[in-house]
């Protein structure tokens, strides 16, 4: 299929200036339905999954719809996602659709045709996997690509960290699912607080306030407010705020408020490690991801440290959970002491909780393991 | 051969994981845009850090959001990257596309921008990852002449989502892609002017499974769930053993509340001690389906962690029917009661979650007109600080 | 063994007068304890309760030490103290001790004493009992004989609770320890804020405030730091404070640091019921008490709502609750959603948290019983 | 025969519970003081409400605590009460008597006091309720003349307390009644003259059952316990199991932390798993007993809710040993450095648990010279908001 010529898109272009409607909405899902969903709307009845990568899901009707998926960077060009549509045209009668972690899904309603898809697909350098008990895609957000906040790269680290858990994209003989997100800055786009391993980008000075800047570009107030430790005080010699050094915790809040304040550091900005959170209510309840590894420099291009502190929890919890245990029920049930001991990490006064429910984490019993 | 100018960059091309620096060189090769994002890009690599400025205000006429603004901070060594903005539109629900619709897309942005995306961003949106301000109107008047609007950004409600539900998923009990375009389409205006104290997010997932994160990443998550029993076929399930599935260590142990019991023949099942947690289900779909009577858990207050630390969305509404036939009126009257009460007593840059706890629930529930029941909360208080009102007293 | 005169005491005062010595501390209890207690310190091996009443503690060298338990309303005379020791001189060597909770425990070395000894305990009113799984005695405070801060009485709640749950001091025929602890207002003297059931004295409506003595008898900054819920203003026109009623929840610390903030109001001060808590660390960790019943009017003498109301819940935990279970691992078990509903309290939005710790109480999930 | 005067309080005469009201009865028959008690007492059940005044300044000479001054609001109806100050007396370790020192205490206060007592306050002290200003005095004089002493009030160390410990009870793993009486004489000062920015309790069990309800109400709970393996006496456990105990579900499943397994025969303990929650022992204390290298965990916050919550104890020392021979030297160094810590940072009327949750546990820490270990906390912080020390950066 040829892509629309520049005149076309003009032509478009004014005409849509001509309607100058605004709030139509999104297109309509019912438009984008291949027949067979169409007409299991609603009616699925259980679904397996014969290999990483291909779901089978049948319906009360009979009817079995494959979907092939396959794994995405996020950050794609138009050329990635034509190259997509043009398997979809292919396989699926121009069908396709993208899962809540960025995958592209092919749905197929032919079985002969799964296979085929599958090898052209690998052929072409795609990859396919991430279903059932596998590392599955990494959410993630802007980082140095296109963020003003960011204490890390993106793309860059989840590039790294999967090539290195590959493997475990493409099977699945995890214990159970592993969710791994990224975060670049405190602001945590993406649910990397409830996630199996997160890794956040971090801050760790004080911002610097340019008091002229200041005085022109933000409402003080706001500024002050903003901060969650009462950090910020008013400066009325010089129309500005200044910032409390040793309250400061560096979540950036007040340089999102206002401009005028910097808080970017190379030297000391970087990476933490989060474990055990978990979104899904099945078996346990929800749950935030604790502080596993406080620190660990930024050293691109592949932040080799990171790596490595991820794989060897990785490693670790798949060889010490039970079957179907996520990486938080793993920990639960061993408990924390347990985990910094096999884990070997050195557990730090950063891993205390100093924030308003700290004291709700203090162990408030004699019960503990050595 | 002359040397490569990113080297870092280029050593993230090796490794089986697709890599997104391929992705920004195969536009590099035609959009300047593009090179010189790769350019500062490296830079970054090579100084650890970004080098982007604060947002300006940019937009669309009639909208007050759908567009952040971003500026390099080195606009002379790096001019295409100097206004490098993005869009964002809103997926159609479930992420589900046609080709066609997914090429226009591309087309548009290939003409306009430049040729980057994300698909899709955090929130939902399918993101247009660089433009410059002259081509924002122009780009919003092609996409909307094709069916697609903005997105959300700012002080308002941001772009809903939802998974893909009953249209691939034996677990759905409701019709998350409907009532994600429901909502949508009617608060296209708290969508896209923004007037609130601050951002307010709905997720749609079709079971407590929550694969949109919704319980972790917004102030409304929308979870079917069910009110019966779980519907149990006894062949199936003896199959799964036969089969050599260990059913007491994997479903009946780890059963949250033991409302299940195997007794080698028949599973037993105490439907008054589930809570629905999808265990079972999920592990054996051919034998386990949710009930009949089913509907949704309203969860409210969902939140990153800034200003008052994270926050996993709390049960307001334990069940609600969600009917199609009735617009979704019950959830609409819900939402619109919390956002008024939100609007009215939040202060700025307080999610609604931050408001309720700065309030007391209590105050809350008035205002949404609702009952307190114990399934709200985990434990009642433990504190004695109990607030009476007037018309408690004598 | 009579008592010192009156001469004789004067004596001693003036002898003590003369000496005018401070801190030399608590007697030594070396020189309390009984023969068999310093022969066997340290070296007690197990114990066995036989009956209600009785503990026997054998030690390493075969020595037993028998302890028969006595009720004590802990708001005792003289009288009551001296009867005890008529008891302790005739069967324990004048050797006893008295409980953390108040009882008084008689301790005999002798085998062939304890029955008579009992027997005449009985014979003269005293009450034998509280060990093992029973109600034991109600840890209490001042009320009304005593404390300015009093939202009810302590000893008259004591009495009436106590004596509808009288045969389960005497029995041991409870799933569990139950122990119950009463505190007339929000300071909580004593461990009700951990009891299986508390029973605690509340106020409900916001101090009053005597302007012209606040001005003379306190200090305006402790007053308004006093207030947990930042309630108290500064008055700067009268030199006094305002209370800004909606944001008080009547805790009382105001009008503890000043004493012309005055909060005692008959028709609104009464009793509120928590349950579920726990002090040992044994199987659970220690735990808070929860809300049960928020109110129920002071109704003197004998508080026949709060009686029920406590009768009720021991009842219920007793018929429910599976062996070795405290009232808190049984609702724990069944859920609090649960628990409501069996127990028939109506559930309020005063029993929803929204003090500091609020959010962690919230439910944070689907996961919920009908 | 003429009407009681005291028909509401006649009525807590009846029941089978020892009576308070009969004891003050007993008293009222030679004192007035307790007659006006009784009296004014009658009155608060008629009119639902205590006739206290906040206490004024009384004390005895060289003490800044001890005394709690009391006035009724009635002067004139009630003169017996126009003053009834409590005194309290430091009662000895585990509240063992001599009937010569009880009786003692009973013939002074016959004399210059109410004759009506608390066997024993909450804290633990000898309370004798009632007596006029000008006793208070020689009160303490009689006393420290026959060896006792005044216990604690106000902003100072209170009356530390302890379980019988070692002198009745086989679970003992620290002579709590020596370290009670030692630490109580050691710090007679920081007990008698008030000088902090609010009251600071210890209390001692012997072991994690708590039979003081330390954790729960003591700024320092110590309580005893053991980091070797269990013993466990085979032959005593099959005996308990013949006598029909249903082992594996009052024991083995009850156990925290699955540390135990029944094989029917033999009791299975994995040491590493057990958390030495006393309940197996508990459950069978002639078959099993704590380990032989004992010690006690150290925790530090307790206390009512005034002003931030209730708090119960945290675990700051998991295993200290208490060593009488060296005068338990490393738990005085630790308290000492605390109550230093706490007594230079506190706010007024700040428990130091409090003091712990507004600074951060990172500083109270570096205060008592104590490295951070998992042992301290339930889970590992959630929230990022991570402060760094000057030297953790570049
Ligand atoms: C396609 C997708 C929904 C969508 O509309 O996009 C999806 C689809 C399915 N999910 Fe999911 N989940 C999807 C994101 C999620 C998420 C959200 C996330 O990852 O950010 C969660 C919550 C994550 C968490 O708990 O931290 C999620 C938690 C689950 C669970 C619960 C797992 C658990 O035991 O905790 C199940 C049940 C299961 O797999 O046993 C589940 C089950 C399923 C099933 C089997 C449902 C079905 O019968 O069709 C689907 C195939 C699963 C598979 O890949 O093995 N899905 N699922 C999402 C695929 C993301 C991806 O590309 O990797
Ligand atoms: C693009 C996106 C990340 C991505 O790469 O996917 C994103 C990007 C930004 N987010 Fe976000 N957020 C994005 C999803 C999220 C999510 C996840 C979600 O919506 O499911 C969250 C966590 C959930 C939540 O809302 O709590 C999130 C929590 C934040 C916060 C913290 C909000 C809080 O209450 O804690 C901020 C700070 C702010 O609002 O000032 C923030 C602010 C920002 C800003 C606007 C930065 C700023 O300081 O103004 C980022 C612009 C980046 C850029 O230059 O493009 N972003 N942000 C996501 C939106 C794409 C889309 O529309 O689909
Ligand atoms: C005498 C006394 C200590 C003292 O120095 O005064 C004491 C003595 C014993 N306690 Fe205790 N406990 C005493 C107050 C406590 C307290 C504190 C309280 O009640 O305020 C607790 C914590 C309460 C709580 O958890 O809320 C307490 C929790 C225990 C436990 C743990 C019970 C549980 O399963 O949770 C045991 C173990 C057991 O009984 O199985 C225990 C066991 C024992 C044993 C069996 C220890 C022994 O071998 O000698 C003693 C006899 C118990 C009995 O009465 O059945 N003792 N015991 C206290 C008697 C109070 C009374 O007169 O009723
Ligand atoms: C006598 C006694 C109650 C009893 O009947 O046993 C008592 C009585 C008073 N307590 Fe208490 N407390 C007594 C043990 C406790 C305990 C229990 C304990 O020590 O184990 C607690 C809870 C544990 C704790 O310290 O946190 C306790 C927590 C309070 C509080 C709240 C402290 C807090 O930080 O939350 C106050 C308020 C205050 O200090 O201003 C308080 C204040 C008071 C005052 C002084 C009232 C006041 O506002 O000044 C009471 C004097 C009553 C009177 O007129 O006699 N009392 N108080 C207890 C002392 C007897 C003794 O020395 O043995
Ligand atoms: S996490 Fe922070 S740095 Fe990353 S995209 Fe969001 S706001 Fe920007
Ligand atoms: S970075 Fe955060 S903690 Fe530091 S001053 Fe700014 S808002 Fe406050
Ligand atoms: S949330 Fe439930 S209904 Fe939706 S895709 Fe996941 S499993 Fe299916
Ligand atoms: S859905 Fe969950 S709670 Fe209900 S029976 Fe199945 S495993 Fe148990
Ligand atoms: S609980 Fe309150 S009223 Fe009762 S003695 Fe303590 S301070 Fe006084
Ligand atoms: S009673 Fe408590 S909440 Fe009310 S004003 Fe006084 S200190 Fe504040
Ligand atoms: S705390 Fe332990 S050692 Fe002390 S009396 Fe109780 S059971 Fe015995
Ligand atoms: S002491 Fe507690 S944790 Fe240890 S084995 Fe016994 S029951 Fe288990």
């Amino acid at each position: 299929m040829s892509a629309l010529t520049e005149a076309q898109i003009d032509e478009i272009t004014k005409k849509g200036e001509q309607k100058s409607i605004t709030d139509i909405g999104p297109p309509f899902y019912g438009d984008m339905l291949p027949q067979i969903i169409k007409d299991n709307y609603g009616k699925w009845k259980y679904h397996e999954i014969p290999k990483s990568g291909l779901l089978v899901h049948t319906s009360e009707t009979g009817d079995k719809l494959y979907t092939v998926r396959v794994g995405s960077p996020r950050l794609v060009s138009i050329n990635f996602i034509r190259e997509i549509c043009d398997f979809a045209d292919k396989y699926c009668d121009g069908h396709l659709r993208f899962t809540s972690r960025y995958n592209v899904e092919l749905l197929l309603s032919d079985k002969d045709k799964v296979e085929p898809l599958i090898a052209e697909l690998k052929e072409k350098g795609f990859v396919v996997g991430g279903t059932g008990n596998c590392v599955a895609n990494i959410v993630h957000t802007q980082g140095w690509v296109h963020c003003h906040s960011a204490a890390t790269d993106a793309s860059g680290v989840v590039k790294v960290v999967m090539d290195e858990l590959f493997e475990y994209f493409t099977s699945m003989k995890l214990p159970a699912k592993m969710k791994i997100a990224l975060a670049c800055c405190l602001n945590m786009c993406g649910a990397v607080h409830c996630s199996d391993i997160a890794i956040l980008g971090i801050h760790r000075v004080a911002p610097t306030v340019d008091h002229e800047a200041v005085k022109n570009t933000c409402e003080l107030p706001a500024v002050i407010a903003s901060c969650p430790t009462a950090a910020i005080r008013p400066n009325p010699k010089l129309k500005s705020v200044t910032i409390k050094e040793e309250r400061c915790m560096y979540c950036g809040n007040c340089f999102t408020v206002c401009p005028a304040i910097h808080i970017v550091n190379p030297e000391n900005d970087g990476i933490s490690i989060w474990v055990g959170g978990k979104v899904s209510n099945a078996r346990s309840t929800p749950a935030f991801s604790h502080l596993a590894i406080p620190f660990i420099p930024n050293n691109p291009p592949r932040w080799p440290e990171v790596v490595d502190a991820v794989k060897k929890l990785v490693e670790l919890w798949k060889d010490n959970a039970k079957k179907g245990e996520r990486m938080g029920e793993w920990i639960d049930r061993i408990g924390w002491e347990r985990f910094f001991k096999v884990a070997e990490l050195p557990f730090t006064d950063k891993h205390i909780d100093d924030f308003t429910f700290a004291y709700t984490t203090f162990r408030a019993t004699t019960q503990f393991k050595w | 051969m002359s040397e490569s100018k990113t080297p870092l960059l280029d050593d993230l091309e090796k490794g089986q994981w697709p890599s997104f620096v391929t992705e920004i060189k195969k536009m590099a090769e035609t959009k300047p845009m593009a090179q010189d994002l790769l350019s500062l890009l490296e830079l970054s690599y090579k100084d650890k850090r970004g080098y982007w400025k604060h947002g300006g205000l940019v937009g669309i006429m009639g909208y007050g959001g759908g567009v952040i603004g971003r500026y390099t901070e080195k606009p002379e060594e790096f001019p295409g990257v100097r206004e490098f903005h993005t869009m964002r539109l809103n997926q159609p629900s479930g992420w589900f596309y046609t080709t066609k619709a997914l090429r226009t897309v591309c087309d548009i942005w290939e003409v306009k921008g430049s040729g980057l995306t994300n698909m899709h961003g955090a929130t939902g949106d399918i993101i247009l990852l660089g433009t410059t301000t002259d081509q924002l109107q122009p780009l919003f008047n092609a996409y909307s002449n094709e069916g697609f609007d903005l997105g959300g950004s700012g002080s308002n409600l941001r772009t809903p989502s939802c998974c893909c539900g009953m249209a691939r998923c034996e677990y759905a009990c409701i019709d998350t892609m409907d009532l994600c375009h429901n909502l949508t389409n009617h608060y296209q205006d708290e969508l896209h002017r923004p007037m609130w104290p601050y951002k307010s997010k709905i997720k749609i997932s079709g079971c407590p499974n929550d694969c949109v994160g919704a319980i972790a990443r917004s102030d409304f998550a929308i979870l079917g769930t069910w009110r019966d029993d779980l519907r149990i076929d006894q062949a199936a399930v003896r199959e799964y053993v036969e089969k050599g599935l260990d059913i007491q260590e994997i479903v009946i142990d780890r059963c949250p509340t033991s409302a299940l019991n195997w007794d080698g023949n028949e599973l037993q099942f105490k439907s008054e001690e589930c809570v629905r947690c999808m265990h079972c289900i999920n592990t054996m779909s051919k034998a386990i389906r949710t009930g009949v009577d089913k509907g949704a858990t309203i969860l409210v207050g969902g939140k990153a962690p800034i200003l008052q630390s994270a926050f996993l969305g709390w049960v307001i509404v334990p069940f609600m029917k969600m009917e199609k036939e009735n617009d979704y009126q019950e959830f609409k009257d819900f939402v619109e009661k919390a956002w008024e009460w939100w609007d009215e007593e939040a202060k700025v840059r307080e999610r609604i979650g931050e408001t309720i706890c700065r309030l007391g629930m209590r105050n809350f529930l008035r205002a949404v007109e609702l009952e307190p029941i114990p399934q709200m909360i985990f434990k009642p208080r433990t504190n004695p600080y109990v607030f009476w009102w007037p018309e408690d007293l004598n």
